[in-house]
């Protein structure tokens, strides 16, 4: 009850001296009373972990922007109707951005399963109006978010479509996968290093284990330590993370025993720079214009780095094929490397390389995730043109995703 | 055993992350956090082994007299340098507050390295263009025509030397459309091929198909 | 007798050094740092519209001021704070500064003092300016600042309490905030002041950007952001417009000097390219 | 800025920008300093950012070593006996326990546990985040925007401009099809999807010219300004 005290000794204030702090909007008229809120409505905020509710209502006619007069609102909560209420957060006035007429705000501290009572105070010319919400509200946790059943859909058809086409691949059925150029070359660039008598780099981008580009790369070295053992090239595997060295040594490891010369294999070949994103650039143009490998791969995620490194290579002379998702990289790549894997070819390379009919299997099956993609681009465009639908909404990521 | 193990870990963690995406309610919620919390730790002790190594690798360049052995001494020198600063002479937990020992190495070591190095990329931008912006078949015509118009439209010339056209011809114009209708275009090609490229792989990942990271038995 | 010769030409061009590419390159970018010459630089509708909403606020209005970047994107972003401070200090505005990355507000106080020896007038710590420091949480301390500035920022970037300072009083949210400029690199940066705090809270909000950051603003322009500085350029244009004219009409001449020699450059590979390549045909037939 | 400071900066910021004349022991020593100080900063870096916040003081060693007054989860469990989900911490710590035996030959492969939840954790959430994030937004941004039939500006220039956005998005799709030859309809789209790439990179990375030049200022002008005191 301290709050409506409060106003009504405002209003008494300004009543009695038309002269003190708010001007009023027509003068020798008494002030007017802040219009209240209205249509409060108060409940469990949806699909999130609890301890919230989410509170909306009807702004009130003198909530208008550009007028500087409106004070915003309090929200307050109690455990009865009557109050008593305690204050939980204010916010200034303005609407929501798909519905103006309407504000909504979140009480993120509460407690699950108590039942609360919102009040909403709509301040201006320094009064205070109060609206009250009818029904109580509880928050709760969520099993499922509703608001993902479109990304489930496309989780479960696209696991499907590979894995159905891998269980095809796996029981013979032969599969045509058009020719990649980057990857025509491998054996072709290692040749040659093998031929001059100089050293291949593999450099698997500046990112740790937690990018999934870094992991494909690391597939990639794979197939490629091993066509180097069988030629007997030396291979160099400088790395810009402990964990990837880790994994590295294992890949490169296991390519030499498949290669069936498991004592041509050391540690050695892949070492530690460092974590350092230009630290490592420079350790690696350093290394580079030393070494004059014949070969360098660059296979990963990528940074500014990747001009550095690819033109000091360009340099030297060195065949030079790059490989990665990292669209704001590739055009650097593209110019100054003579083969660049483009985005979605980096993950198809390792199993092009390796022709198992299994890994094969999985790019037919993310080529029906793209047809389909392609058909709901088409079909799309006419639904969203005759405007019976708004088609795009099926494709919104509301909660969840970045 | 030594793979199988693995490959259950991974298998079982992938799957879990996958379905936790659709569940709000705790303790799923937060397992991205706490998962991505796990990581760093693991990342954080296995910076040892790459420490160790670097010293290894430059230890090994003295021992045996390489020709650049006084280089991996200074390698090995600056790494413990850094190191004793950061650990010992930088009041702990602080070690990067302004004043700090080991903020005044990164302010007048590290800072000017890492900058001069970025900005080299002035001058490579240049010698990559000179050599990629050739129109030797139709595909780089189309690179160099985009490249040319979308520079000479961020810089003023570009404007002077079409100012006599409509608005619309202006290079700026020109560049904008480009930067926004087919640039957009084929970066969502990219974009979307890239997620195609990611799911397929987490799926072999995941189901053990793609295993060489485990390494042999 | 010019033919063999000019092919000679066109031929050595082909497989030029690169390195007398990074020496044009060097000098285009630093000769003009010693001397004065102004290109003279058209002004964009972008930038005028954010220099018009500021010319349109009340002398010493409230504005907050938002620097998302570190020292990498300095030679971009730091010209147009140094401008801000010093229009700010024309008209006389209340100036408050955040960051939503760490070393915002360090880059804040290198640009005053600049500022302040440009307009021969200081600000007054406490009174017509002060520094909030930064806090963590990216979007989320925009979120918390439309609910309480004070409650967000409890201290200065000092350690004072900021109900000491004159300029916070009757400080509550947004709404007390004439205009915010912001100026970013990246994430958090202008595009979560438009979502969390234009869209919520009906901020005024102008921008800086550096130029790879700018084309993902540009949709925004219009209702939602008044006005945008977009990489070195813009930054000139501001100065241009404001009247102050500062360090980066003076980088703009290198940039430009720079660029075109890139462009010119194409243009002789490409010529090279040809010239030697229709040789080579002509040899065969 | 300490003028000593300024000296060291300025030398080795020459020493990376010789480079570009040819390699040489100038650069070398840059380069050798520069990959020594990185790998420090990153090995202390990682320590107090990571390790010790959230291994030891989630854990509670750092009170145990007598550095810390608050509790953590081992005080909770062994001192207040109460259950505290920080104890789960414990696993992380027996993982990167795991990753440093790697040091011994016989132990080593017992890396592969962390390694193998590693590589499961980037699986699994890059799974659902990309699909989100790449492919669903992407398919969105690009449907959206559309002028509906009947409405003024239907035959308009953002209708058009829409609409070759979605053809280079089909056409660029199609060029990464891998399982049909490109031939015939789908060669021909993917002909187109080519151009559309080559215009992204060429913009791109015309686009990006001008940034990379202010960053050279930005080094000159603190060689020519800050050290050389020649500007102004």
């Amino acid at each position: 009850m301290k709050h409506s005290r409060l106003s009504f000794i405002l209003i008494s204030i300004l009543f009695l001296s038309p002269l003190s702090g708010q001007p009023p909007p027509d003068s020798g008229n008494p002030p007017p009373l802040v219009r209240p809120a209205e249509e409060i409505r108060a409940f469990d905020t949806p699909n999130d972990a609890g301890n919230s509710i989410t509170i909306t209502w009807k702004r009130s006619p003198d909530d208008i922007a550009d007028q500087g007069r409106f004070d915003g609102y309090d929200i307050l909560r109690g455990r009865s109707p009557d109050g008593p209420f305690e204050l939980v957060l204010s916010v200034p006035g303005g609407g929501n951005e798909n519905n103006p007429l309407y504000k909504t705000c979140l009480d993120n501290n509460t407690e699950d399963g108590t039942e609360y009572y919102y009040a909403v105070d709509a301040k201006a010319f320094g009064t205070t109006t109060r609206a009250v919400s009818r029904m109580p509200a509880k928050s709760s946790q969520q099993w499922f978010n509703t608001d993902l059943v479109n990304m489930l859909i496309a989780v479960i058809f696209l696991s499907a479509a590979i894995l159905y086409y891998i269980a095809g691949a796996k029981s013979g059925k032969k599969l045509y996968i058009r020719k990649i150029a980057g990857l025509e070359a491998v054996d072709e660039a290692v040749g040659r290093a093998t031929e001059m008598g100089r050293k291949i780099f593999f450099v698997p981008g500046t990112q740790d284990m937690d990018n999934v580009q870094t992991i494909a790369g690391l597939t990639i070295l794979g197939r490629v330590a091993k066509v180097a053992a069988e030629y007997e090239a030396k291979i160099d595997v400088p790395v810009s993370r402990s964990l990837v060295m880790v994994t590295a040594r294992e890949v490169v490891k296991e390519a030499y025993y498949n290669a069936g010369r498991p004592d041509s294999y050391s540690d050695d070949m892949v070492y530690y720079l460092t974590d350092d994103q230009f630290g490592y650039a420079a350790g690696i143009d350093g290394l580079v214009v030393r070494q004059k490998p014949a070969t360098i791969f660059y296979q990963g995620a990528f940074y500014a780095e990747s001009l550095i490194l690819a033109e000091t290579g360009n340099s030297i002379g060195a065949i030079q094929i790059a490989g990665t998702a990292m669209a704001s990289q590739l055009p650097f790549f593209v110019a100054a490397c003579d083969y660049t894997l483009i985005g979605e070819e980096l993950f198809a390379a390792s199993a092009y390389l390796s022709h198992e009919p299994k890994l094969l299997g999985s790019l037919k099956g993310q080529d029906l995730g793209k047809l389909a993609i392609i058909l709901a681009l088409v079909v799309g465009l006419i639904i969203q043109l005759s405007g019976a639908y708004d088609f795009a909404s099926i494709f919104s990521v509301s909660a969840g995703g970045e | 055993m030594k793979r199988e193990i693995p490959m259950i870990i991974a298998g079982t963690v992938g799957i879990v992350l996958i379905i936790q995406y659709f569940i709000p309610a705790e303790p799923f919620g937060t397992l991205n956090d706490v998962f991505s919390d796990w990581f760093s730790i693991i990342q954080a002790s296995a910076i040892w082994l790459g420490a160790l190594n670097l010293i290894k690798v430059s230890g090994d360049k003295i021992y045996r007299r390489h020709k650049d052995w006084p280089y991996a001494a200074i390698i090995i020198v600056s790494f413990l340098v850094m190191v004793i600063i950061g650990f010992f002479f930088s009041g702990g937990r602080r070690f990067l507050d302004p004043g700090t020992p080991f903020s005044q190495m990164y302010d007048y070591v590290y800072s000017p390295l890492t900058a001069m190095m970025f900005a080299l990329l002035a001058f490579f931008v240049a010698s990559a263009s000179y050599r990629a912006f050739r129109a030797r078949t139709r595909e780089a015509t189309v690179l160099l025509l985009a490249a040319f118009f979308v520079m000479l439209g961020r810089v003023p010339l570009g404007d002077m030397l079409t100012g006599w056209l409509p608005r619309w011809l202006h290079m700026s114009e020109v560049a904008s459309w480009i930067m926004n209708i087919p640039n957009i275009a084929g970066q969502r090609a990219i974009m979307i091929g890239i997620a195609l490229g990611t799911v397929s792989t987490s799926l072999r990942l995941i189901l053990g198909i793609e295993r060489s990271y485990l390494g042999g038995e | 007798m010019a033919g063999p010769n000019r092919a000679d030409f066109w031929n050595s061009m082909m497989k030029i050094d690169r390195r007398i590419i990074f020496l044009f390159i060097f000098v285009a970018i630093s000769v003009p740092m010693f001397l004065q010459i102004q290109l003279k630089i058209p002004t964009s509708p972008e930038v005028e519209s954010l220099v018009a909403t500021l010319d349109k606020l009340p002398d010493g209005a409230r504005v907050l001021v938002s620097l998302d970047y570190d020292p990498g994107s300095e030679p971009e972003l730091q010209p147009m704070a140094e401008t801000f401070f010093g229009y700010a200090l024309k008209r006389k505005f209340k100036v408050i500064v955040i960051g939503l990355w760490p070393q915002g507000p360090i880059q804040a106080e290198r640009a005053k003092p600049i500022a302040e020896t440009q307009a021969g007038r200081q600000f007054e710590y406490g009174i017509d300016y002060v520094n909030l420091g930064y806090q963590a949480g990216n979007e989320l301390v925009i979120q918390r600042m439309g609910s309480s500035i004070p409650q967000t920022f409890p201290v200065d970037y000092f350690g004072k309490p900021i109900t000491e300072f004159p300029i916070m009083q009757g400080v509550t949210n947004f709404s007390n905030i004439d205009y915010v400029f912001n100026l970013s690199a990246g994430y958090p940066g202008t595009v979560e002041w438009v979502l969390f705090a234009v869209d919520r809270f009906n901020i005024v909000l102008g921008a800086g950007n550096t130029a790879v950051q700018a084309p993902q603003v540009y949709p925004y322009l219009g209702k939602q952001l008044k006005g945008i500085l977009g990489g070195m350029k813009g930054g000139a244009e501001f100065e241009i417009l404001t009247g102050l004219p500062g360090r980066a009409v003076k980088y703009m001449t290198g940039q430009t000097f720079a660029h075109t020699i890139i462009v010119l450059f194409i243009i002789i590979a490409n010529i090279a390219y040809f010239t030697t390549r229709k040789k080579e045909q002509g040899g065969l037939s | 800025m300490s003028t000593l400071g300024i000296w060291v900066g300025a030398l080795l910021t020459l020493g990376i920008l010789s480079f570009l004349y040819k390699d040489n022991p100038f650069y070398k020593l840059s380069e050798s300093i520069f990959l020594g100080i990185s790998a420090g900063y990153w090995f202390v870096s990682l320590y107090y950012q990571s390790l010790l916040p959230k291994l030891f003081d989630n854990l509670g060693i750092t009170k145990m070593m007598g550095a810390s007054e608050t509790d953590g989860a081992l005080q909770s469990l062994f001192i207040h006996g109460r259950w505290d989900p920080n104890l789960w911490y414990l696993i992380a710590g027996a993982l990167g326990i795991m990753m440093l035996l790697r040091l011994i030959p016989k132990a080593g492969w017992i890396s592969r546990w962390p390694l193998a939840f590693v590589v499961g954790t980037t699986a699994g959430l890059y799974f659902t985040r990309y699909l989100a994030s790449n492919a669903f937004s992407q398919i969105n941004a690009t449907l959206k925007g559309f002028v509906v039939f009947g409405q003024p500006g239907f035959f308009g220039w953002a209708n058009l401009n829409n609409l070759i956005l979605l053809i280079g998005v089909v056409s660029g799709l199609t060029y990464f099809y891998f399982s049909k030859e490109h031939k015939g309809i789908v060669g021909g789209a993917a002909k187109v999807g080519i151009y559309f790439l080559m215009v992204t990179f060429g913009a791109s990375f015309g686009y990006t010219v001008m940034s990379r030049m202010s960053l050279l200022i930005g080094r000159l002008d603190f060689i020519y300004g800050a050290w050389l005191g020649l500007l102004r």
